[in-house]
């Protein structure tokens, strides 16, 4: 199965070899960064968490929105998700493998990790993530592993398969939920501890990563001809539309509580961010275009005309992400730090380092994508090669079906 | 339901109620007569091999000053004593009965003692933070880079001052110990022995003849951020 | 068969894979009661005709095979011969790790269940002989390290399991080491000859090929008269008259074709595929009176036998001057072709390296040989454009593709025939992908096994190349299976008609016959086999209606 | 009953190791046993090749895996049907380095209908190629005994192999790795009927025998620790042909159990099936190139064979002959 990634077009190689050299060059930063300790980083005593763990949260909502298809598909028997499902899974696969990879690089002694293993300590939600994300990691193997070959063999997936699906079901729920639990259980961080973070990271996950799955599916069927239909496009398209309505209610909804309680020490970190603190402004421009961002995609995505027509429907997706993007992959971890509970107001900006390790475990991400998307499309595509067979299976088929329901009268 | 949810708060809190419970208590108003004084600091950095980093951004401190505002964040009130509000406050590691640093560490590198102390196993910490983001205090310090560098022949290049306690490695959390390495023999902690004016009195909570448990009976003590639910065991008396 | 009859399809598709509790060398063959699943012996005329040692008469069925006296002695020394000969035996013998890798990867132990045709435990038949006293820990552990005596019932499974293999090699593609047990078989089917053990399937055609030149004993003048049918036969259909030029020396190329394809169905019909192809590009080239087989049953046989019926083609060669050797569409012929030709019978110094005279094309890959396979010399011609092709005269065919082992796995030769039916016509689809290319599953009756009584073996062997194309049969109405094999050709027949139903079998160069347009032709409504083109017919009476009204 | 032969013996080894080394008989496990196994492993080695590399090669008979070279146009495959020899020692290379074509392995099932379905089955190259690496790295990881100073290959791949710190002395993923594939493999032989039933006590000893070495070595790192000074004074010693007093060094019985399974090991190789280690580089089917049409390969001792003979068959077919007008001559 996995040979099927090992052959393939001058475009599929220059992709993978462009990847690689992301990959090497974060590889290299990496070691720097081993050899000499986290200070390559901009991170520092007032801001501890930064790009890295910004990063690991936005893409626990990339993984958890696999969940948005496999509901349907595989619950309700939604049909049109037929194509789709596994392209989801595999999503999946990919983010939760950056999300730990991102884990592993904010580690200060990452040859220690199994200590997280070997000395569990149920108290730290650190301890559930590791436990959730991994479970989620290999549900999703598993459940692409066994649907997937039994698509290829012909024969019906095996009966564990199911339950398990099931199961992913609330675990995909549960990543984030205990995601937003790492930041909400603080007192010492009240721009997180809010009882709402939960949700609001489901709704934003359930928009971001939804809007992703099209965007990639816009990109398969125009690079390969992988078609995952019409409908799957359009239904999945309503989800974002209202994943995304929710989340900016719940962003309100924020933003009223802090400011209309007037408690200083809410209220400075909404201020950080839209407005700037003691003249510290870096996020300013970026949540407005977010901001703005949102708007554009809200109006092309609750309208259902535009939501119809699927270059506007692509860059509404586009919006939604890098949006969501901002949001949570810079506004709301290192706001969280800004102002310090002693009331500092510290600076921080990732340094070149630290972007390059990022760029590199997207890379990797993007690999492990490309990889698996690379099965599923040949796999998937090997038959019919021509369009008289695709028409002659038809009529095999409805031969066959005709002859099931003769015999069955 | 309370008593679930205490104990949902309190998930690692160890003390026990019979044996010693330390506690340190500063008198801001001896220490204010010092003025610029650093004796505590210096002494617990010299004895604890904390190395003296010139960035404010990495730097590593066990205690130090921190402004009024800062140290008690929201208590400052607008017509205060002039210059209260830039005081100067020694602070350091609270050993909250209540610590969410504890609380929230994965590998239980960071653990509570029977006594109350909140202390570290640096073989076990894995460098993930998360216990300074869970600190309300800022006590907790990370070595961003390798605290005492070594050269080719793998000797530290500056010789740690204290031969007789370790030094880190790069990628670990460190804090203010309450000096549990000295609490066995006669020394107290090594702050307390450097403050002239005796700003600062350590001892035992639940020892009713205790210096500290005098003191707190007898003067109005302030802590810092009371209303986290950490329990803080340094006193402040203002 | 006539004793007895195949079993059905439904006992046939019960395979049991459980292996039995005893061990294997605790279980002997029952051979009188497994009929059907082997093939009768040889009348003692055809080895004694080929002068093969101890030639005698004997039946598998019978208690005493009637060995010579000293059987075990002739065949331990014809095993020490062949260690010291083959590497390849030797090597085989001591490397394989029982990793079971190749076991289900055989279709005689995916269609009978039987533990003893996994590759590995075919060749450990003989390799438990082979540590029994060849090697010091078979010696002195014996049945602990695998080893076992020489027995009589050893022989018998050698013989039962030894002609239950077709050489396939599709089990050396997954062995981790490569080992080939078809070259273990080879050996082992050498090592019975020696003590007159043989099937008649084998030594008749060998022996016939060796006297008149090919398998069928088609005599000279046989031989050209059936050439000349054809050519008549290719007139009736086409109308265009075809010269078959026989013996003609000087020619450029020699044309070498199994036997088959001038004498049986439905080679033929790629026969005349052929001849109309070489006819319409004016092929400067002639057939051989005397190498009228390019078969070699003698591959099945020992590697002298082979050696010796293959020796005419060079000498023919040489015979008519030609510069060079174009072979038709044969799977073990090829095999010998380019795997044994040149090393047996060469170097072929007399002739060049091939150059194809309509394209100008230089067939660097045969200079040595100076053999070319025809659908690599067809490939050439489409790729030129050099043909005028219809393709929808293969309209009412929809095509699957049966790649013959031997010139996929010994050749390499995959994308030549692919090429051509894209060419020809257009309802092509594969069969799904372990089933076909160098993972291809034989026709069940390779190496000498096509005989009539083991069809039960036949069928069983068959049965993954069956269900391969059952199902593109059931998905995509497949109704031609093409194959470039004559030895495929006349077995897959009967194997589809069992397990399948409604598939005909085809060679490609049929297609290219159905799909030529030549200069001088009738309207053609039939195709090669003269038999209707649907579409075309029907076109036909549309327009005469129309022209009538 | 081949299994248990095979564990019986390997047990017996680790019993002769202690009860020896309990009766001091040091010097014989310690020193005249590793030479001696040392010698046969030599000797058996290099005259199994020679038996090999005797036996000529007849043919040029590789398995052709892809499309051969052919048509410029046609796209050739030449890993799977290499035509130079360039392209074979990459395709060789493949197949030692990464066991190419165990990757390539399926398993079939047959549903009913009938109908044979074929799907990936890659855990037998996974946990060989888990096994064999893991094998090889602890091999050189051992140099650190018999070396002085030790190279740096051999302190790299130590640092590598422990990056992971757990446990004190740092535990190597490389013994865990071995156990587990090794426990896999043997797991597979008991566990896979169509294995289980090729199977031989010589399939079983070499699984068995490893294992006892990886799991006496894991004991005498973590748990019963030996003292590793001891055994690199007799590590150089052996390799200096001046072993040490055994006596002195007081090395335990279960590091005797380590050394004679080793012992064990090396002695038995050349005797056995893992000398598919040399064989895999000799095989015919896979280091040829499918170039036999190009170029001649040569069969160094040809066999002399009666054929028929063009005058003789003309002689015997003259009336058909002349009925078909042939004229037929030589030149
Ligand atoms: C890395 C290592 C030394 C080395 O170069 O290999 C090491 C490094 C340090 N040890 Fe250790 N110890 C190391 C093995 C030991 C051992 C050996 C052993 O475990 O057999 C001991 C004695 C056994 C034990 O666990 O008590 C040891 C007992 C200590 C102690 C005393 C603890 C005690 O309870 O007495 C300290 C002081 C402390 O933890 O505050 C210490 C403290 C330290 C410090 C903080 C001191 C220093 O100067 O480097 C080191 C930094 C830890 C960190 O990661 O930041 N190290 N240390 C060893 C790491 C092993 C590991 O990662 O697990
Ligand atoms: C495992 C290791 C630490 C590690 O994290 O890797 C280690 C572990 C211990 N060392 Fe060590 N030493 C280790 C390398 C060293 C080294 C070499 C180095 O760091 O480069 C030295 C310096 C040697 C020298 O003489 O310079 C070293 C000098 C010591 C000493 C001091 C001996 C001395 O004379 O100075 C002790 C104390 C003792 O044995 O009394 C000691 C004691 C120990 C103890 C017994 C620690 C303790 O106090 O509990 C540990 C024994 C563990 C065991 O039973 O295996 N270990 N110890 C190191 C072994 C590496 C290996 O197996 O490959
Ligand atoms: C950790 C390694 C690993 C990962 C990750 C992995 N596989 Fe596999 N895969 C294997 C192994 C090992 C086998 C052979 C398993 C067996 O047959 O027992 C296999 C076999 C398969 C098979 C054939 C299974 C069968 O039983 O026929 C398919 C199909 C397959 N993988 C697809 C996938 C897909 C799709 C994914 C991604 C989601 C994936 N693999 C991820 C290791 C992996
Ligand atoms: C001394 C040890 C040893 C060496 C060295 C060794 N092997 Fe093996 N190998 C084994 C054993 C033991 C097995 C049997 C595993 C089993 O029975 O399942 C094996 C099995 C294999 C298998 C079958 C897959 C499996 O794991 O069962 C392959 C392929 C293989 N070896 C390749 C190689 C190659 C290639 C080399 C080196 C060039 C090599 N081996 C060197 C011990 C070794
Ligand atoms: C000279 C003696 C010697 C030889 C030869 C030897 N070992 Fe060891 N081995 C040891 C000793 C001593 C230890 C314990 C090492 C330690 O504590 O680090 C050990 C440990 C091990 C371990 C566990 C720790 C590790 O390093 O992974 C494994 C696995 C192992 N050996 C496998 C093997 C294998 C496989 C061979 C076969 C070639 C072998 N050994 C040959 C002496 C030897
Ligand atoms: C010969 C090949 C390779 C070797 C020997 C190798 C070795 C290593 C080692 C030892 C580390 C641990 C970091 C350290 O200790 O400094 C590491 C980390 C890493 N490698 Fe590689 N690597 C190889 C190939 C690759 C490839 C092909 C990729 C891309 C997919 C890759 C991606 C990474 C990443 C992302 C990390 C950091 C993740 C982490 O912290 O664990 N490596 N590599
Ligand atoms: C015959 C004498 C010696 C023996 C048997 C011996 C044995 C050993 C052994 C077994 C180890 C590995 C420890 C382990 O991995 O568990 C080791 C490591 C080491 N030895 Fe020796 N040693 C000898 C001589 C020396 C000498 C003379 C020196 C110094 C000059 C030395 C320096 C070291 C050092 C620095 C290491 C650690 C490096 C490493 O682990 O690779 N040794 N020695
Ligand atoms: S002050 Fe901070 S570090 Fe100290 S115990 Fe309290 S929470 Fe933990
Ligand atoms: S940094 Fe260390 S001490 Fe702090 S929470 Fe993480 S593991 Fe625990
Ligand atoms: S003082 Fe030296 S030997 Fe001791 S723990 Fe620290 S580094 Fe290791
Ligand atoms: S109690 Fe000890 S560790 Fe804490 S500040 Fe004082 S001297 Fe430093
Ligand atoms: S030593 Fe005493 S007086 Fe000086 S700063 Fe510290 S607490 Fe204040
Ligand atoms: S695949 Fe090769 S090594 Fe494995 S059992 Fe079969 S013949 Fe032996
Ligand atoms: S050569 Fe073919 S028939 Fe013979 S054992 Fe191998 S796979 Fe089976
Ligand atoms: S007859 Fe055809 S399919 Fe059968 S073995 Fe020969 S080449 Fe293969």
């Amino acid at each position: 199965m996995i040979e099927k990634a090992l052959t393939g077009s001058k475009r599929y190689w220059i992709w993978l070899l462009c990847l690689i050299g992301v990959i090497a060059v974060g590889k290299l930063c990496y070691f720097k960064q081993l050899s000499e300790g986290l200070t390559v980083t901009g991170l520092g005593r007032d801001v501890p968490w930064g790009f890295y763990i910004a990063q690991f949260t936005f893409l626990v909502g990339v993984a958890a929105s696999a969940v948005m298809v496999v509901l349907p598909y595989y619950l309700h028997n939604y049909k049109a998700f037929g194509k789709m499902a596994v392209l989801g899974e595999f999503l999946a696969i990919a983010s939760v493998t950056m999300c730990l990879l991102f884990i592993v690089v904010d580690m200060g002694r990452p040859d220690r990790i199994f200590n997280a293993v070997l000395h569990p300590s149920p108290s730290s939600l650190i301890f559930w993530d590791i436990v959730s994300l991994n479970g989620y990691l290999v549900l999703n193997v598993l459940i692409s592993h066994a649907t997937f070959s039994a698509e290829r063999k012909g024969i019906r997936p095996p009966g564990w398969v199911k339950p398990l699906v099931i199961l992913s079901i609330p675990w995909a729920v549960s990543i984030h939920t205990v995601t937003a639990f790492l930041y909400s259980g603080l007192a010492a961080r009240p721009f997180w501890m809010t009882a709402i973070l939960a949700p609001r990271f489901l709704a934003s996950a359930f928009a971001a990563g939804p809007a992703l799955l099209i965007l990639i599916c816009l990109l398969l069927k125009r690079l390969t001809g992988y078609d995952v239909g019409r409908q799957a496009i359009r239904t999945l398209g309503k989800i974002v539309a209202y994943a995304m309505a929710i989340n900016v209610f719940f962003i309100l909804l924020e933003v009223f509580t802090a400011s209309y309680s007037g408690i200083p020490e809410h209220m400075h970190h909404f201020e950080f961010l839209y407005f700037g603190l003691e003249g510290n402004t870096v996020l300013v421009p970026w949540m407005w275009t977010s901001s703005v961002l949102s708007v554009i995609a809200l109006v092309l995505l609750l309208t259902p005309k535009l939501r119809s027509r699927e270059n506007l429907l692509a860059w509404a997706c586009g919006a939604v992400f890098i949006a969501l993007w901002i949001d949570k992959g810079l506004g709301m971890v290192i706001t969280g730090f800004i102002p310090t509970p002693l009331g500092e107001v510290p600076h921080y900006s990732p340094s070149m380092i630290e972007v390059m390790i990022g760029l590199a475990i997207y890379a990797a991400g993007a690999l492990i994508l490309t990889v698996l998307y690379k099965v599923a499309v040949t796999v998937r595509k090997r038959e019919p090669e021509a369009e008289w067979a695709e028409r002659a299976h038809r009529m095999m088929v409805d031969q066959r079906e005709k002859e099931a329901v003769a015999a069955g009268d | 339901g309370g008593p679930i949810l205490a104990a949902l708060a309190s998930a690692r809190s160890s003390t026990k109620e019979d044996g010693p419970r330390w506690a340190m208590v500063v008198d801001t108003r001896k220490c204010e007569e010092k003025g610029d004084c650093m004796a505590c600091s210096l002494a617990c950095h010299q004895t604890h091999n904390v190395p003296e980093i010139d960035s404010k951004k990495e730097e590593i401190k066990w205690i130090w000053k921190e402004p009024y505002k800062h140290a008690f964040l929201g208590q400052e009130a607008e017509h205060m004593r002039h210059g209260l509000k830039e005081l100067p406050i020694t602070v350091m590691c609270n050993h909250c009965e209540n610590p969410p640093c504890v609380r929230v560490c994965p590998t239980q590198a960071t653990f509570q003692r029977e006594d109350g102390i909140v202390l570290m196993d640096m073989h076990r910490c894995i460098g993930c933070r998360y216990c300074i983001v869970a600190c309300p205090y800022g006590s907790r310090s990370f070595n961003w880079k390798d605290p005492w560098p070594r050269g080719d022949d793998n000797e530290p290049v500056d010789s740690p001052p204290n031969p007789d306690f370790p030094t880190r490695m790069r990628g670990v959390v460190e804090k203010c110990n309450f000096c549990a390495e000295r609490l066995g023999t006669d020394q107290g902690p090594a702050c307390v022995e450097a403050c002239e004016c005796e700003a600062l009195i350590f001892g035992d909570l639940n020892d009713p003849e205790s210096e500290v448990r005098l003191l707190l009976e007898e003067e109005l003590s302030q802590r810092r951020r009371p209303e986290l639910g950490t329990n803080p065991h340094v006193f402040y008396l203002v | 068969m006539a004793e007895d009859p195949t079993p059905t399809r439904e006992e046939l598709s019960r395979v049991e894979y459980a292996p039995p509790a005893k061990t294997w060398m605790d279980t002997g063959v029952d051979i009188p009661n497994r009929r059907g699943n082997w093939c009768y012996a040889s009348d003692a005329k055809h080895p004694e005709y080929l002068g093969q040692p101890n030639a005698h008469d004997w039946a598998p069925q019978n208690e005493d095979w009637n060995l010579p006296e000293n059987w075990q002695r002739i065949i331990l020394d014809g095993m020490k011969e062949r260690l010291e000969k083959y590497r390849s035996f030797r090597l085989f013998m001591d490397i394989c790790v029982r990793c079971g890798a190749c076991a289900d990867k055989c279709h005689f132990y995916l269609g009978t269940g039987d533990p003893k045709n996994m590759p590995v435990l075919r060749a450990e038949l003989l390799r438990s002989v082979y540590k029994r006293y060849f090697t010091k820990a078979g010696r002195m552990f014996g049945k602990l390290a695998g080893a076992r005596d020489l027995t009589i019932d050893v022989l018998k499974e050698w013989y039962y399991y030894f002609y239950q293999c077709t050489e396939c090699r599709r089990c050396s593609v997954f062995c981790p080491y490569g080992i080939d047990t078809a070259d273990v078989t080879m050996i082992g089917r050498e090592l019975l000859n020696l003590v007159g053990i043989n099937i008649g399937w084998i030594m008749e055609p060998a022996a016939n090929c060796y006297r008149t030149g090919n398998h069928l004993g088609v005599r000279p003048n046989t031989f050209k008269d059936n050439l000349d049918f054809a050519a008549e036969d290719l007139e009736d259909i086409t109308g265009v008259h075809v010269d078959v030029p026989i013996d003609r020396k000087g020619a450029e190329v020699l044309v070498v074709v199994p036997s088959a394809d001038y004498f049986a169905n439905p080679h033929y019909f790629t026969f005349l595929g052929y001849l109309a192809l070489f006819h319409e590009i004016g092929l400067d080239y002639t057939f051989s009176p005397f190498a009228t087989e390019g078969g070699n049953f003698g591959l099945f046989l020992s590697h002298d036998m082979m050696k010796r019926l293959n020796a005419k083609i060079y000498f023919e060669a040489r015979r008519l001057g030609v510069k060079w050797i174009l072979g038709a569409e044969c799977g073990h012929m090829w095999r010998v072709l380019h795997q044994y030709m040149d090393t047996m019978n060469g170097p072929a110094d007399f002739l060049e390296t091939p150059k194809s005279p309509v394209t100008g094309t230089v067939f660097t890959n045969a200079k040595a040989t100076s053999t070319v396979h025809i659908t690599e010399f067809t490939a050439d011609l489409i790729r030129h454009d050099k043909l005028d092709l219809d393709k929808s005269r293969n309209d009412h065919l929809k095509v699957t593709f049966h790649d013959s082992c031997n010139p996929a796995r010994a050749v390499g030769l995959l994308d030549e025939p692919r090429y051509i039916m894209k060419k020809v016509l257009n309802n092509f689809i594969e069969m799904p992908e372990n089933t076909i290319r160098e993972q291809t599953f034989c026709c069940g009756g390779g190496s000498g096994l096509g005989s009539d009584e083991n069809m039960e073996a036949r069928m069983r062997g068959g049965l993954p190349r069956a269900n391969a194309v059952k199902y593109v049969k059931d998905e995509y109405g497949v109704n031609t299976l093409a194959c470039i094999c004559a030895i495929d050709k006349a077995v897959l027949p009967p194997l589809i008609d069992y397990w399948v139903g409604g598939v005909e079998v085809a060679g490609i160069h049929e297609f290219v016959g159905n799909a030529l347009m030549m200069k001088g032709q009738n309207e053609r409504l039939t195709d090669l086999r003269n038999e209707p083109i649907p579409h075309l017919q029907k076109r036909e009476a549309e327009e005469e209606v129309k022209s009538d009204a | 009953m081949n299994a248990l032969v095979s564990l019986l013996a390997v047990l017996s080894i680790v019993v002769i190791a202690f009860l020896g080394a309990g009766a001091g008989l040091e010097v014989l496990f310690g020193v005249v046993l590793p030479y001696a196994a040392i010698l046969t492993f030599l000797v058996g080695f290099v005259l199994r090749i020679v038996k090999w590399a005797k036996s000529p090669v007849p043919f040029r008979i590789p398995t052709v895996a892809g499309q051969a070279k052919s048509l410029e146009w046609i796209k050739h495959q030449p890993l799977e049907s290499p035509y130079t020899r360039r392209q074979v020692v990459l395709r060789m290379a493949l197949e030692v380095l990464f066991f190419r074509s165990l990757f390539r392995n399926t398993k079939a099932e047959l549903k009913g209908g009938p109908r044979l379905v074929y799907g990936a089955d890659k855990a037998l190259w996974l946990f060989g190629m888990i096994f064999h690496w893991s094998f090889l790295i602890i091999f050189i990881r051992h140099l650190r005994f018999f070396t002085e100073p030790v190279p740096a290959l051999v302190t790299g791949v130590e640092w590598v192999d422990s990056f992971f710190d757990v446990g004190l002395p740092a535990l190597f993923a490389t013994s865990v790795l071995l156990l587990v594939s090794l426990s896999w493999l043997i797991g597979r032989r008991f566990l896979d009927p169509q294995v289980r039933y090729i199977s031989q006590a010589a399939d079983y000893f070499p699984l068995f025998l490893i294992f006892g070495i990886a799991s006496t070595g894991v004991l005498l790192r973590h748990f019963a620790k030996t003292d590793v000074a001891g055994v690199k004074e007799l590590g150089m010693g052996l390799l200096g042909f001046s072993p040490p007093n055994l006596g002195e060094l007081g090395l335990s019985g279960l590091f005797y159990a380590h050394l004679l399974l080793v012992t064990a090991l090396i002695a038995y190789f050349p005797l056995s099936k893992l000398m598919h280690l040399g064989g895999v580089f000799m095989s015919p089917t896979r280091n040829l190139a499918n170039n036999n049409r190009a170029v001649r390969h040569v069969n160094p001792n040809p066999q002399p064979v009666q054929v028929h003979e063009f005058e003789h068959w003309k002689e015997e077919f003259k009336e058909e002959i002349a009925e078909a007008g042939y004229k037929l001559e030589r030149d």
